[in-house]
């Protein structure tokens, strides 16, 4: 049958976080499919430093475990190699799955380690003050507020990268800066969910 | 739209093939599933069998829409007859809709022996639309049998 | 005047192609002279309706009548006719099924008028419209109302023998006459009322020579936009909308012959119930794909489907036979 | 001469200068000209759809946007990095198949008067335009240099074969293009395993360790195989292999030295071009043995390379490879 | 315009004498449809249309009920019968019984269905009393167009066709011929015995394949009944159900098989070596000319055309100088023989699912990973390592094994069904690994399905022997080692999903335990018999449960794997039903046809053929010479696709014509004139 039906049964509330879920990813995420099989958490490159696989995480979505689920650093440590996506028997789309949990995460302000987010963060910020990333402000701004102890061995390489000329102490700015802006804003203003 | 059609109680009727979708709607009967009683069906052997003159004469003799209904793409009982039915149901689709029958008042449903839900929430959907649109009153009659595109549509309304 | 049958032919709403293709049937023309009094041709000769109300009911023996009925005179006439005549024929595609003058029933009159009286090449200030009645200084003048839609002659009144064409093929007219001629003489019998004379019982493709095979349609396309036709094969099969496979046998399939696709003057076979849903229902069969996309890419080559099926049915086909509903949302135009 | 449009991405004038300079070399015997997307923007690589799914979109959308309105110009969209590759593609292939994202992104679009249909540009990365679409034979035709005797590994990275919406790669896992091409080149290409893994992605930045050992497994795989080079076709890729390779030995206590390099200077130096052409001196880890191999003359090193040079470690034989931590693999239970 | 209702003739009365009979069902009905109003508005609105008689009654079912039929019937004259009660699916055949009792043509009673379609699911009354009329009106307009219809009855030929030598189509063919009917029994290979004889030993119960098939096998061979036709192929299907004529073509064996003695010899002197793709699953060698196995039936061999020396270069004939008995004949050709049989039974089996597909497993790549085939024949005591298990090198003894489950199977990227007898396949390799090769054993599963008969308890027993069991579906198998220990190995790297954790376990050999995938060519196969495939590219059964074994095409059967993955037990049993039906048909001796078909009347069909490419049971025929289209009513099911697509209306369909339609559309809609407006002539 292709008709839709009439209206649906109300959602019981341990399932909701797994409908909230799925809502907010772009596409269907297919997270109901989920039959526990593993070879997203098999395949995963960086598992090793999960605190849950990515199977485990997804149970616990299904189980309704907002918090601990957001408080997951695995969407903060998957890497989009894909390889889940790709494997996945059921089709589920892993990856956006996991952005979505980070968004979520943001918005509900949980998450353990503020690495991640803030990486994402200030990448973020370069490309909306200047339109491109900006290796050089990123990693030095990054490196200082979370890895001060990384930096002296992290100089070198970044000395070795300035006289090859792989750095640039100068961001680039696009053109049409209030353009991008403008549009930026009114994406920001549609992000209705999970809000 | 609705006000201005108050009171109106639309009629359709429904063809079914023998195999799966009557066998839904007998169904939705043993399960006393409830749908409005707006829809009239005929049992046909097959929706292949569906004579796009059955569609018209319906709609001219007074029906408001017209249900054609069959088994899923692929489960067709006589294997593939039902590919014949759908390409006939795209075509009269479009012809109707020059002669200025709104298409929604013709359906195509695939319904499996055990869909007699999903049957019932589409006689239910398809009913409560028709309603909306009124009697069939060849709206979209002044449009010269121009084939209706959605932009020509509003076009076609004012000049009926 | 002798007492030889008398026979009389009408034009409604037509074009005249009719009245050419009885010429045509040449010499033939004089046995309808020797055989029939003549007693009213408005194209042939001069003749007042008054003379015809004035002979007794069923005095015409045979008439031809042709066009269909647009207007209140057309109706007055079909009307008066029908009481004068012992065998009224339902002549040509107009008066049998609307033909070129029913397709006007997919607009509303308004529309009509406007396409005549309000185009850019027309001159008309003050918008004036036809009327039936306006008054001028020398007084008030009447013409016959335009109705709604255009109406088959067997709407109005009831018909005996049904002659299809656009026009009527002369062979087939002339076959027509000697038939009744023999009948009148008792040499022979009338078909039932109610039949189709002058025509075959088939489709064109009965009588076109083409070869044919199974027919497995990817997408149809104007005949004028293909580099070359395959004089031999089947004009369907090479995508060329076609109506033969539906159309009434009886022209000798004269323009599949030439090379142009049957574009259905002759109408439907017998005991059709709509002219254009047989051939809705043949193109669509033979449409080479299950998948709806593709099904609707292929009927996106098909661009104006009705006006190719109802091309010359529309006034007579289910739905337009169902004129109440619609007239009733059309408001009188007189 | 066929015509592409570029959409270059951040790191090809830093980071990746190699990358821009022998594309640049390149291109034209490959009978390539390609016309940059006017200004265009970042793509937001990994990080922006995780803090909001429609601006993450919109952004990428304004490239597509503009590169679709290149009035008619060339509909095919090169991307020679990976990240940008998939997420251009990923945004046309998500605006396409949902209608509510569809509609968010353009509607963010109009507020700079830009739309964009999805499908209405052709995005594809480098390497596929240059096996599927030019053909190896072409390629092979340029070959002035033969790379015999070099052994590459070649190594795609994730987001070129996956999640491959079209279906341009013959396989998401093992994809052979790569291996074809360095074949073509006269290249020894090692049956390389983890040319399709991770290197690391952006955990060199949010979380070293985890980095590190991805890179430490690439390396050691390449280093089993006797790998001369490993050849990559992505700035992120090889950023991490490259520049992160010190770092990755000393936290292992290990000392490979395998030079990354754009599988593009290695057409390049197949094509005749000299080193410095093809940006080659670039490279952290030195190539230099490499080209040697193949009788090419490395390029003198800048005056600041001599100040800051370093004595290196000659490399060790691999079987005796210091394993760290033997209790090792965090997470693994099979020791 | 044709005339809808049966309105009165000249003198006044109706056509038909139509009785009327509405159904309170108890209260099914009267409990939401005012019984009585309904009936009387039939007797006074209807009588025009020539109703003569209405009554309702409690249970028109009741054996009183249907007296009061066939009493009206003879009493009033009733010409026509219409019963406004249930669904026809129920009791159309009771009430058309009754009227023939009263020797009234069955197919001139009409069921209108006033519960399934209105007090069942309707509440409102008015409402459903209003939709039963306009339901009972349909069905006396139609009835009166109803023609008097007799069934086609068309005698069964005894002989049956049997497609495929497998343990399905062996176990089919076995039956029948045993009960003394004639066999036809085709396959495509060599020699019979299909996927079951490459098998070392069976599940749960570990008898030897072979030991159990073999004798199967000589019996076929020697039956009296049986004609073998190996090295054969259907070409062609044409007829119907008990009267069909089957052409077969049998290819070239270059062998006359008048002659062979089947010694062996020229196998023995042929100097070309052949890797041994079909019966070694390529684990092994044949020679050019070959009998695939010992104990094949028939025996006698087969030159390989493409691979024979002789027929490449044009020299060698090394079998025909050897050969005792010259039975070697290069010049012999393909050979059409035609077959009459009356049913067919397709148990043309599987085809394994290439692992190569699923390139992460490393299968073609790795030359230590096995499909399950290839260790099948590997344990094989006369398989090509004689039924040692070791590496590709052929020498080395694995000493650390991991089987993984479900490659293929339950996977939407390849398919999405379970094979179903992957899970006591892959127990079986466990124990066979351990018993053979004592190495460590892992199975990779995601569920364990033991359902059947002692398959559970195998499980146990694998359990008991050690087997390592790790739920989750394997991600990786690579032989990049990472850690020590791995070099030199392969590693399978899968999260342990109850550890929860991601492991990586380096063994030696890897065993696939691959899907059981449709037929490469079980659609064409399926146009041939006129039946059709499933979405997984299976067989479509009549009814999953109900009728498995039958199919849409009378007289066509299936049994074994060609309808869906199944294990040796399901298998047999389906050979059996399929040659039980086949029985049945048989000894009926003829069999009955609802008589719901086209005709096409000659006269008016202009042979545009339109019609021609829409039926998919061949009934349709186009007769050149006369330049119009036959239709043969046994072949046609009645579907009525060619009546609606007819351009020139030549095509009518009993049971369904045209006539009988639009009046019931009439019908339905006579209470709603206020909407509708006449059409034009009526």
């Amino acid at each position: 049958m292709t008709t839709a039906t009439t209206a649906p049964p109300a959602v019981p509330p341990h399932l909701r976080f797994l409908e909230e879920v799925s809502d907010a990813t772009a596409g269907e995420s297919r997270l109901e499919m989920c039959i526990q099989c593993g070879s997203c958490g098999g395949s995963c490159p960086p598992a090793a430093d999960m605190d849950h696989s990515p199977r485990h995480l997804f149970a616990m979505i299904r189980a309704g475990m907002r918090d601990e689920a957001l408080r997951s650093n695995t969407p903060w440590i998957c890497v989009s190699c894909y390889h889940c996506v790709t494997r996945c028997p059921q089709e589920v789309r892993i990856t956006d799955v996991m952005y979505t949990l980070k968004s979520m995460a943001i918005h509900a302000k949980l998450y353990e380690d503020s690495t991640a987010p803030d990486f994402s963060g200030t990448f973020v910020d370069m490309v909306e003050k200047y339109g491109r990333s900006f290796e050089f402000g990123l990693a030095t701004r990054h490196y200082l507020k979370h890895f001060p102890l990384h930096l002296p061995s992290m100089a070198s390489m970044g000395l070795g990268m300035l006289t090859k000329k792989r750095i640039k102490m100068k961001p680039k700015k696009i053109r049409q800066m209030k353009q991008l802006r403008a549009i930026l804003d009114r994406a920001k203003g549609l992000e209705d969910h999970h809000g | 739209m609705t006000d201005q059609h108050e009171g109106f109680d639309p009629v359709i009727i429904g063809f079914t093939c023998n195999w799966c979708s009557y066998r839904a709607a007998d169904l939705a009967g043993m399960a006393r599933i409830k749908y409005p009683p707006n829809v009239r069906l005929i049992r046909l052997m097959c929706s292949g069998r569906l004579d796009p003159t059955f569609a018209l004469q319906a709609l001219a003799g007074g029906a408001d829409g017209v249900l054609i209904t069959g088994c899923h793409p692929g489960e067709c009982h006589y294997l593939e007859q039902n590919y014949k039915a759908m390409r006939r149901f795209q075509l009269l689709r479009r012809t109707l809709q020059q002669m200025g029958v709104e298409p929604e008042r013709v359906r195509l449903v695939w319904a499996s022996a055990a869909e007699g839900q999903q049957l019932a929430d589409a006689i239910a959907e398809m009913v409560e639309e028709v309603r909306v649109l009124g009697p069939l009153s060849w709206r979209g009659q002044g449009n010269g049998g121009k084939l209706l595109r959605p932009e020509a549509e509003e076009a076609a309304e004012v000049g009926a | 005047m002798s007492d030889k049958p008398k026979f009389a032919m009408y034009w409604a709403a037509s074009c005249g192609g009719c009245e050419i293709a009885v010429l045509n049937i040449g010499e033939k023309i004089l046995d309808v002279d020797a055989n029939f009094d003549v007693v009213f041709w408005p194209v042939a000769m001069d003749a007042k309706y008054k003379d015809v109300e004035a002979m007794a009911d069923e005095s015409i023996t045979l008439t031809f009548f042709n066009g269909g009925i647009r207007n209140s005179e057309n109706e007055a006439l079909a009307k008066l006719l029908r009481r004068k005549s012992k065998i009224l024929v339902s002549f040509g595609s107009c008066a049998c099924e609307g033909c070129i003058p029913g397709l006007a029933n997919f607009s509303s009159p308004r529309e009509v008028f406007d396409a005549a009286y309000a185009t850019v090449s027309t001159d008309n200030p003050d918008g004036t419209r036809p009327a039936v009645r306006v008054t001028v200084p020398e007084g008030d003048l009447e013409i016959p109302e335009f109705y709604p839609v255009l109406k088959t002659l067997d709407q109005v009144v009831p018909v005996d023998y049904y002659m299809p064409g656009c026009p009527p093929e002369s062979h087939q007219i002339a076959a027509v006459i000697d038939l009744v001629i023999a009948a009148l003489k008792g040499e022979a019998e009338l078909p039932p009322p109610g039949a189709t004379i002058g025509a075959g019982d088939s489709t064109v493709c009965d009588e076109c020579p083409r070869t044919r095979n199974i027919k497995k349609i990817k997408s149809f396309t104007r005949i004028q936009d293909l580099v070359s036709v395959d004089p031999e094969l089947c004009l369907l099969e090479q995508g060329i909308p076609c109506n033969g496979p539906a159309t009434r046998s009886g022209c000798g399939a004269l323009c599949p012959k030439v090379g142009a696709q049957c574009i259905g003057c002759y109408g439907a076979a017998d005991g059709v119930v709509d002219f254009g849903a047989r051939l809705m229902t043949a193109f669509a069969s033979v449409i080479d794909s299950d998948d709806p996309d593709d099904i609707d890419r292929i009927l996106d080559t098909l661009p104006d489907p009705a006006g190719q099926f109802y091309r010359f049915s529309l006034a007579g086909s289910l739905l337009r036979a169902a004129k109440p509903a619609w007239m009733a949302s059309e408001e009188s135009v007189a | 001469m066929a015509e592409y449009l570029l959409y270059p991405g951040c790191s090809m004038d830093s980071s990746a200068r190699a990358y821009q300079q022998s594309l640049e070399a390149i291109a034209g015997p490959l009978g390539m000209t390609l016309t940059e997307v006017d200004d265009w923007n970042c793509c937001g690589a990994t990080e922006y759809l995780g803090i909001s799914t429609t601006p993450a979109y919109a952004l990428i959308a304004r490239n597509l946007a503009i590169a679709a309105a290149h009035a008619n110009g060339p509909r095919t969209l090169l991307a020679p990095c990976s990240a940008c590759y998939l997420n251009l593609a990923k945004a046309d292939h998500g605006m396409a198949e949902e209608p509510r994202l569809n509609a968010n992104v353009n509607e963010a679009l109009a507020a700079g008067n830009l739309h964009y249909e999805p499908g209405s540009v052709d995005i594809r990365h480098l390497l596929d335009v240059m096996v599927h679409e030019i053909g190896l034979d072409d390629v092979k035709a340029k070959v002035t240099r033969p790379l015999t005797g070099l052994r590459v590994a070649p190594y795609l990275g994730c987001m070129v074969p996956r999640p491959d919406y079209h279906k341009r790669w013959s396989d998401p896992e093992h994809p052979t293009e790569l291996d074809r091409l360095l074949k073509a080149l006269g290249a020894e290409v090692i049956d390389f395993p983890l040319k399709t893994h991770c290197c690391g992605g952006h955990m060199t930045q949010i979380g070293p360790d985890t980095a590190y050992e991805l890179i430490r497994r690439l390396l050691q795989a390449a280093d089993q195989f006797k790998a001369d080079v490993i050849a990559t076709l992505c700035p992120m890729c090889q950023l991490n292999l490259d520049a992160y390779q010190g770092a990755t030995n000393k936290h292992f206590g290990a000392d490979f030295e395998i030079p990354i390099l754009f599988f593009t200077q290695l057409v390049g130096l197949a094509f005749g071009f000299e080193a410095k052409e093809l940006g080659f001196g670039s490279e952290m880890v030195k190539a230099n043995h490499a080209l040697k191999r193949i009788g090419v003359e490395p390029p003198p090193p800048t005056e600041e390379e001599e100040r800051t040079k370093r004595r290196r470690r000659p490399r060790k034989d691999s079987k005796s490879l210091p394993m760290p931590r033997l209790s090792g693999e965090r997470g693994a239970i099979d020791d | 315009m044709i005339d809808h209702a049966n309105a009165p003739g000249p003198d006044g009365a109706a056509k038909e004498r139509i009785g009327v009979y509405v159904c309170h069902c108890g209260s099914n009905i009267a409990g939401t449809v005012d019984v009585a109003e309904v009936r009387e508005w039939a007797e006074q609105r209807l009588a025009p249309d020539g109703v003569v008689v209405a009554r309702d009654y409690k249970f028109m079912c009741s054996s009183l009920g249907q007296e009061l039929i066939e009493k009206d019937i003879k009493e009033q004259g009733l010409t026509r019968v219409v019963v406004a009660a249930c669904s026809p699916h129920l009791h159309e055949q009771t009430f058309r019984t009754a009227c023939q009792r009263a020797n009234l043509n069955p197919y001139l009673c009409e069921l209108a269905s006033i519960r399934e379609q209105v007090s069942w699911v309707h509440s409102d009354k008015d409402a459903a009393t209003a939709k039963s009329k306009a339901v009972l009106c349909g069905a006396v307009q139609r009835v009166a167009h109803n023609e008097p219809l007799e069934p086609l009855r068309v005698p069964i030929h005894p002989a049956t066709l049997v497609v495929g030598g497998g343990i399905a189509g062996i176990q089919a063919a076995l039956e029948l011929a045993d009960a003394g009917h004639p066999v036809y029994l085709v396959e495509r290979q060599p020699s019979i015995g299909g996927h079951m004889a490459q098998f070392d030993k069976t599940f749960p119960t570990l008898d030897c394949s072979a030991c159990i098939l073999t004798p199967r096998m000589v019996s076929v061979g020697t039956h009296p009944h049986i004609t073998l036709l190996t090295w054969s192929e259907v070409e062609k299907v044409d007829g119907y159900v008990g009267n069909f004529t089957a052409t077969i073509r049998k290819k070239a064996r270059f062998i006359n098989t008048d002659l062979c003695t089947g010694c062996g010899i020229c196998q023995e002197k042929c100097p070309k070596r052949v890797i041994d793709k079909e019966y070694e699953a390529g684990l092994g060698y044949r020679k050019a000319v070959y009998t695939p196995f010992p104990q094949a039936v028939p025996k006698y061999p087969v030159i390989d055309e493409p691979n024979c020396t002789y027929f490449i270069k044009g020299k060698c004939k090394a079998c025909e100088k050897f050969c005792p008995t010259d039975a070697i004949d290069f010049n012999q050709e393909d050979e059409l023989v035609t077959i009459e049989v009356g049913n067919i039974v397709l148990a043309t089996g599987y085809d394994l699912f290439d692992a190569r597909r699923v390139s992460q497993y490393g299968h073609g790549r790795l030359a230590n990973v096995f499909t399950s085939l290839e260790f099948e024949r590997m344990t094989n005591a006369s398989g090509p390592t004689n039924g040692k298990i070791v590496l590709r090198d052929g020498r080395t003894t694995p000493t650390s094994v991991g089987i993984i489950h479900c490659v293929g199977s339950r996977d939407r990227n390849y398919n999405n069904y379970c094979s179903s007898i992957c899970c006591m396949q892959s127990l079986k390799f466990a124990h066979l690994v351990k018993e053979r090769a004592g190495a460590t054993v892992y199975n990779f599963y995601i569920d364990m399905r033991t359902t059947q008969k002692d398959y559970d308890e195998f499980y146990q027993k694998v359990l008991e022997e050690g087997t390592l069991f790790i739920r989750g579906k394997v991600a990786e198998v690579t032989d990049a080692a990472r850690q020590p220990g791995e070099e030199g190995k392969l590693i399978i790297q899968a999260e342990d999903t109850l550890a929860g954790k991601q492991r990586r376990i380096p063994v030696d050999m890897v065993i696939l335990s691959a899907a059981l995938e449709p037929r490469h060519d079980a659609k064409a196969v399926g146009k041939t018999f006129g039946i059709s495939c499933s979405v997984n590219g299976f067989f479509i059964e009549k009814h999953p449960k109900l009728d498995p074994v039958a199919t849409m095409t009378e007289g066509v059967f299936i049994a074994g794997c060609a309808s869906g993955p199944k294990d040796i037990p399901a298998t047999v049993s389906q050979g059996a039903a399929a040659a039980a039906r086949v029985l049945g048909r048989i000894s009926q001796g003829e069999i009955e046809l609802e008589p719901v078909r086209a005709t096409i009347e000659e006269a008016k069909c202009s042979g545009c053929r339109i019609c021609n490419d829409l039926c998919p049971f061949n009934a349709i025929t186009f007769i050149e010479e006369r330049m119009v289209t036959e239709i043969n009513p046994a072949l046609c099911q009645g579907c009525g696709t060619c009546v609606a697509a007819c351009p020139a209306g030549a095509i009518s369909g009993s049971g369904f014509s045209n006539e009988q339609i639009l009046s019931q559309i009439d019908g339905l809609l006579m209470l709603n004139v206020e909407h509708a407006a006449a059409p034009a002539g009526v």
